[in-house]
């Protein structure tokens, strides 16, 4: 997987209610190798921040040279809110594109699951299974509240049901509990979010007889696969130390729901 | 400007360097996951993550936070054992015009010794001892916080090795000179330092320890001062030569490391915030060399005392 | 929010504190050129520069450098000794309503105890004893990095102490439990960490030491992960209470140091970069246990082990 | 002294030359209390330099609540470096204002010497020397070289002499020898600039019978008087130790060169 770093133009910024910012980028060199699924390392500008950030595509254009980041401010002090203060004009470091994105099985009718501040990420999935006809599919949304983001562009592309933590929209209760009221069905389950909406999923699917791909999230330092901070067990020992740990910034985010520890 | 001939290279317990800059152990792979961003054949040397003489699997995640001006790490020496690491890593490194500088680990002297038997026929280039891991319970820390127990491993290892030794030390002890002569008395051809400086951060909001291990090693700029200073004191302490580290994220941060006495300098945690540095280091070095007029590096070694 | 009654004061040694917060000695003089900046009244105590038996000139200029999220001091401790201390600082402190800690230096067990004898009488709250300035030569340090010698000015000053001492602890060690242990052993009523740590700048320009006396003591927000762990280290150690510092420069900081185990905190470097540190966490710790309903600030006292 | 932490605004800001930097500010609080040499702490918003940057009041206008501070970049990834960077509208957090300032003796013809970047100081305190007739006074600046940063100020306030390092302008030398060079006399030597030269005044003073008033620069950290950082050799003892060593920022920068061991 080829990657680069680039310094990146901001294009656009703008919040998509509260907490949560929809920053677009012109990055052609990122933009051109980059897979839905995949996400990139952002580095603060902040000179005692010393981490990148990882932050998952939400949407890329080769074409244009752009990246679309759509991300959740974590609290005061933080990289995330120094990246929302960032206006058009404005430049920020890149590495990426990062991890092995999703690949989709052509042909059978997938489920997208997102929750949480791991709705973004499925949307250019979407997006590209229905650009390139790959497969019927159903989109489901779990969000906390009210604050829908993105869920308008998401009914373009397919059919979405929602769920919300509190009630405020669709079925009450998580991305499962939409499924469940909302009888979807399909052949493969595409999901990012919390790590339990993820194990409710890979149990739904065992059920099931499904196939369930899932996204996951760790602590990250060097964002490539060579620190080794980042890893999940998994159910198999790992192809790079034979032990039981996949790195999730270079083996994954994307693993198959069986192959790691949930 | 560019009539003004340089030399960077420098031997280093006979191996001779293209130049004085490595990666430091852990923060770089073996090479392989950084060789798309930066040309290997660049760097004097590329130093490996520890390796043992069987897998290890580390600390339970979180293993990372990050802290002012630095980071805290709790990997826990994970690694895939000496087989896979001669097989695959060494392998790959060996494609290039570079020099391989094997970090081992282990609980026991045993276990030092046994990768270090298993590497003594390799085209490995130098070995540096890792006694110094705050991350792991048994082995690593111990023997790098006593000057008693760090000769005997030094003696022990030395027994064995066919390439010249680096002991890397830690800066969790009281007297870093001290620790440095008893390698030397124990027969070391050089010392690395620092380590990473125990440290540990907690989360306020969810009251809990922002690590799974609690404590992690404390690493860049801002433990620079630090280190600078303990190289110092080594320099003047033992006569063999020194690999200085800890903080590294500039060219002027690697020289001063060399001005304080070390004749090799890796770079660490520095290569998560800016992948490409080690190679702005190597040209930065040459830069300052020909604004200074200085024709050779080890002019610089040790020149500020 | 504000119907909700928070307790801060805390028990220190037996002196009632309206709050935790305090300052590092050494970063806020006598609290005199503060006092148009900080309304002294908010603090629940001050701790003063450093006061020895007779003036200390202290060391050369360059006395201070900037370092990566810290700074690095060689002032050497200089003081206008106990006299002047008692009739200007001592009287202008009595002023406010705030507790006083004196931090007392010497160069031998005989200059500790001479001045823990000049303030037996007066109106001092409490004694700060430094044996952990690296920038001294004689005294200090040595004391702070050897258990027996610890142990042994302990018992001394506390034979002549009418106020309850407080040992001020180096971080410059292999074993920081050990030396709070010996503390704790000699008498002393409490312990306060860190002080700083040895550290060194070149300046790579001139090729000269960045400041006169070659070491400094690093401090600021690089050395607080490093606080804080040795803060956690001492109160699984030990029965006494602690005091934290290193590095606080935020309400987040602070709240870290008491979660780890310190019932005070004092704040230094950060007042150099922003005056009205003080108040603002005093305020912000009352922020933080309104957010998450902590009635009582003892409550989060070494709330996380 | 009074002194107080303010949030400038930047009004504007221009080089005048390479490397010398005019910064236009506005600050009223510590306009209103400003005095000619003291000086402020300039506080980088690079969150890992922690340290204020001491810069003199080249200029301060109480009605219109202006600074004017005119510095040099002393290099790459320096505070000062950044200062630079700052356009019209940005902030920076100063305290101030601090020292002690200049005293003049009224009636006393002055020498006013200012060399390097002991020049800016130097300026304010001529226009008050004339606003308020206090004396009549000599200028004496000195370059480094061909840029005569603010002479053309200097020139309209009174008559000014001028030596230069490398012989670009007037009197090849130091400020020293455009005095000598130019026959400047006088009762009251007021010096800002490097040491050597701050040596060389004193020696001339005394050999004249002169009084000399010299501003001192040290390394400092708190900036007003705590910490002890920022320390010259003082002839007698001092008021605060009772040793040998006035606080730069606190008992100075000015001192009368008597009091001090240059
Ligand atoms: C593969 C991957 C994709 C992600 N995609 C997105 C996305 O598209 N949108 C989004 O809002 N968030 C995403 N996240 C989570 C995002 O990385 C964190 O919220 C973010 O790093 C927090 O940084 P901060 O500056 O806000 O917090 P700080 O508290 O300043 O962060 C301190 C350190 O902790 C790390 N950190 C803190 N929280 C997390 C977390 N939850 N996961 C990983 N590291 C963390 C930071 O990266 C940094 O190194 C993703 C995480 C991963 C691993
Ligand atoms: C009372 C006083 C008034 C001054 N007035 C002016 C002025 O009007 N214009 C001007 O250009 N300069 C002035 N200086 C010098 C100015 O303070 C330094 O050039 C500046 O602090 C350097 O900071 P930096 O960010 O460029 O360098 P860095 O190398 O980033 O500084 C690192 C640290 O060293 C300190 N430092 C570096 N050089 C000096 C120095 N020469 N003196 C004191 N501290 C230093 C910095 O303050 C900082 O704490 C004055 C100094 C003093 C003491
Ligand atoms: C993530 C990480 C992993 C590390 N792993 C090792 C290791 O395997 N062996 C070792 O000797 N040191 C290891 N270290 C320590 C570094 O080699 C180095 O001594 C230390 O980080 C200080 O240098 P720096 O500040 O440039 O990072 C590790 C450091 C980090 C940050
Ligand atoms: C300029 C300066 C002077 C200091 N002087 C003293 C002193 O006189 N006595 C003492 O015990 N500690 C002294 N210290 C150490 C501090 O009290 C404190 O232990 C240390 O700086 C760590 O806290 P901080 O990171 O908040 O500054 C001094 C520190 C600084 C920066
Ligand atoms: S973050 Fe370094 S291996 Fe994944
Ligand atoms: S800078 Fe602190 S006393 Fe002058």
């Amino acid at each position: 997987m080829q990657k680069t770093e680039e310094m990146a133009t901001v294009l656009e910024q703008q919040a998509l209610g509260s907490n949560i910012f929809d920053l677009k980028l012109k990055a052609p060199q990122i933009a051109k190798l980059a897979k839905a699924g995949q996400f990139v390392s952002v580095y603060p500008n902040r000179a005692d921040k010393l981490l990148p950030r990882p932050i998952s595509l939400c949407g890329f254009d080769p074409k244009e040279g752009s990246l679309r980041l759509v991300y959740r401010v974590t609290g005061e002090h933080t990289g995330t809110e120094e990246f929302s203060r960032l206006q058009a004009g404005d430049t920020i470091r890149l590495l990426g594109p990062l991890g092995n994105g999703f690949t989709v099985e052509p042909g059978k009718k997938a489920i997208l699951v997102g929750g949480g501040i791991g709705v973004p990420p499925m949307l250019e999935l979407a997006k590209q299974i229905k650009a390139q006809q790959l497969c019927e599919q159903t989109i489901v949304m779990g969000y906390r509240d009210a604050n829908t983001f993105l869920l308008d562009e998401f009914e373009q592309v397919a059919t979405t049901v929602v769920s919300s933590d509190d009630g405020a929209v669709g079925t009450k209760g998580t991305a499962i509990d939409a499924i469940l009221a909302n009888h979807v069905t399909g052949d493969v389950i595409y999901a990012c979010g919390p790590k339990p909406m993820l194990r409710a999923l890979r149990d739904y699917a065992r059920a099931k007889g499904m196939r369930c791909f899932v996204s996951m999230e760790e602590r990250m330092a060097c964002g490539i696969g060579a620190c080794l901070a980042c890893v999940c067990q998994s159910t198999h020992e790992d192809g790079h130390s034979n032990v039981k740990n996949k790195r999730v910034c270079a083996d994954g985010p994307v693993f198959d729901a069986e192959e790691i520890e949930l | 400007m560019s009539e003004f001939n340089i030399n960077t290279a420098v031997d280093f317990c006979g191996i001779p360097m293209k130049n004085p800059v490595t990666v430091a152990s852990g923060t770089f792979g073996s090479g392989m996951e950084y060789s798309d961003l930066v040309d290997l054949n660049v760097l004097g040397a590329v130093t490996t993550k520890g390796v043992a003489n069987h897998p290890w699997a580390g600390n339970p995640t979180p293993r990372v936070a990050e802290t002012k001006s630095g980071m805290l790490n709790a990997i826990g020496l994970q690694n895939p054992g000496i087989d896979t690491f001669i097989e695959r890593d060494l392998a790959f490194l060996k494609q290039y015009d570079t020099r391989v500088i094997v970090n081992v680990c282990g609980h026991s002297e045993e276990e030092y010794v046994d990768v270090v038997e298993r590497l003594a026929d390799t085209d490995v280039d130098l070995l540096e001892i890792n006694i110094s891991c705050p991350n792991v319970k048994e082995g690593g820390i111990a023997f790098g916080q006593d000057p008693k127990q760090a000769m005997a491993i030094t003696k022990a290892v030395k027994t064995k090795a066919k390439q010249p030794i680096i002991m890397k030390l830690s800066p969790n002890v009281t007297d870093i000179a001290e620790m440095a002569r008893a390698c030397e008395a124990g027969g070391a051809d050089a010392v690395s330092l620092i380590n990473t400086l125990t440290g540990m951060k907690i989360d306020i909001h969810r009251r809990t320890f922002a690590l799974a291990n609690k404590t992690g090693g404390m690493s860049g700029p801002a433990v620079h001062p630090i280190a600078v200073r303990m190289v110092y004191q080594v320099a003047q302490a033992v006569n063999i030569p020194i690999i200085g580290m800890g903080g590294i994220a500039s060219t002027e941060d690697a020289i001063e490391m060399i001005l304080a006495g070390a004749t090799m300098v890796s770079v660490g945690t520095a290569n998560f915030f800016d992948p490409t540095i080690t190679q702005k280091i190597v040209a930065g070095i040459e830069d300052y060399m020909r604004k200074y007029q200085i024709a050779d590096i080890r002019d610089l070694i040790g020149a500020v005392r």
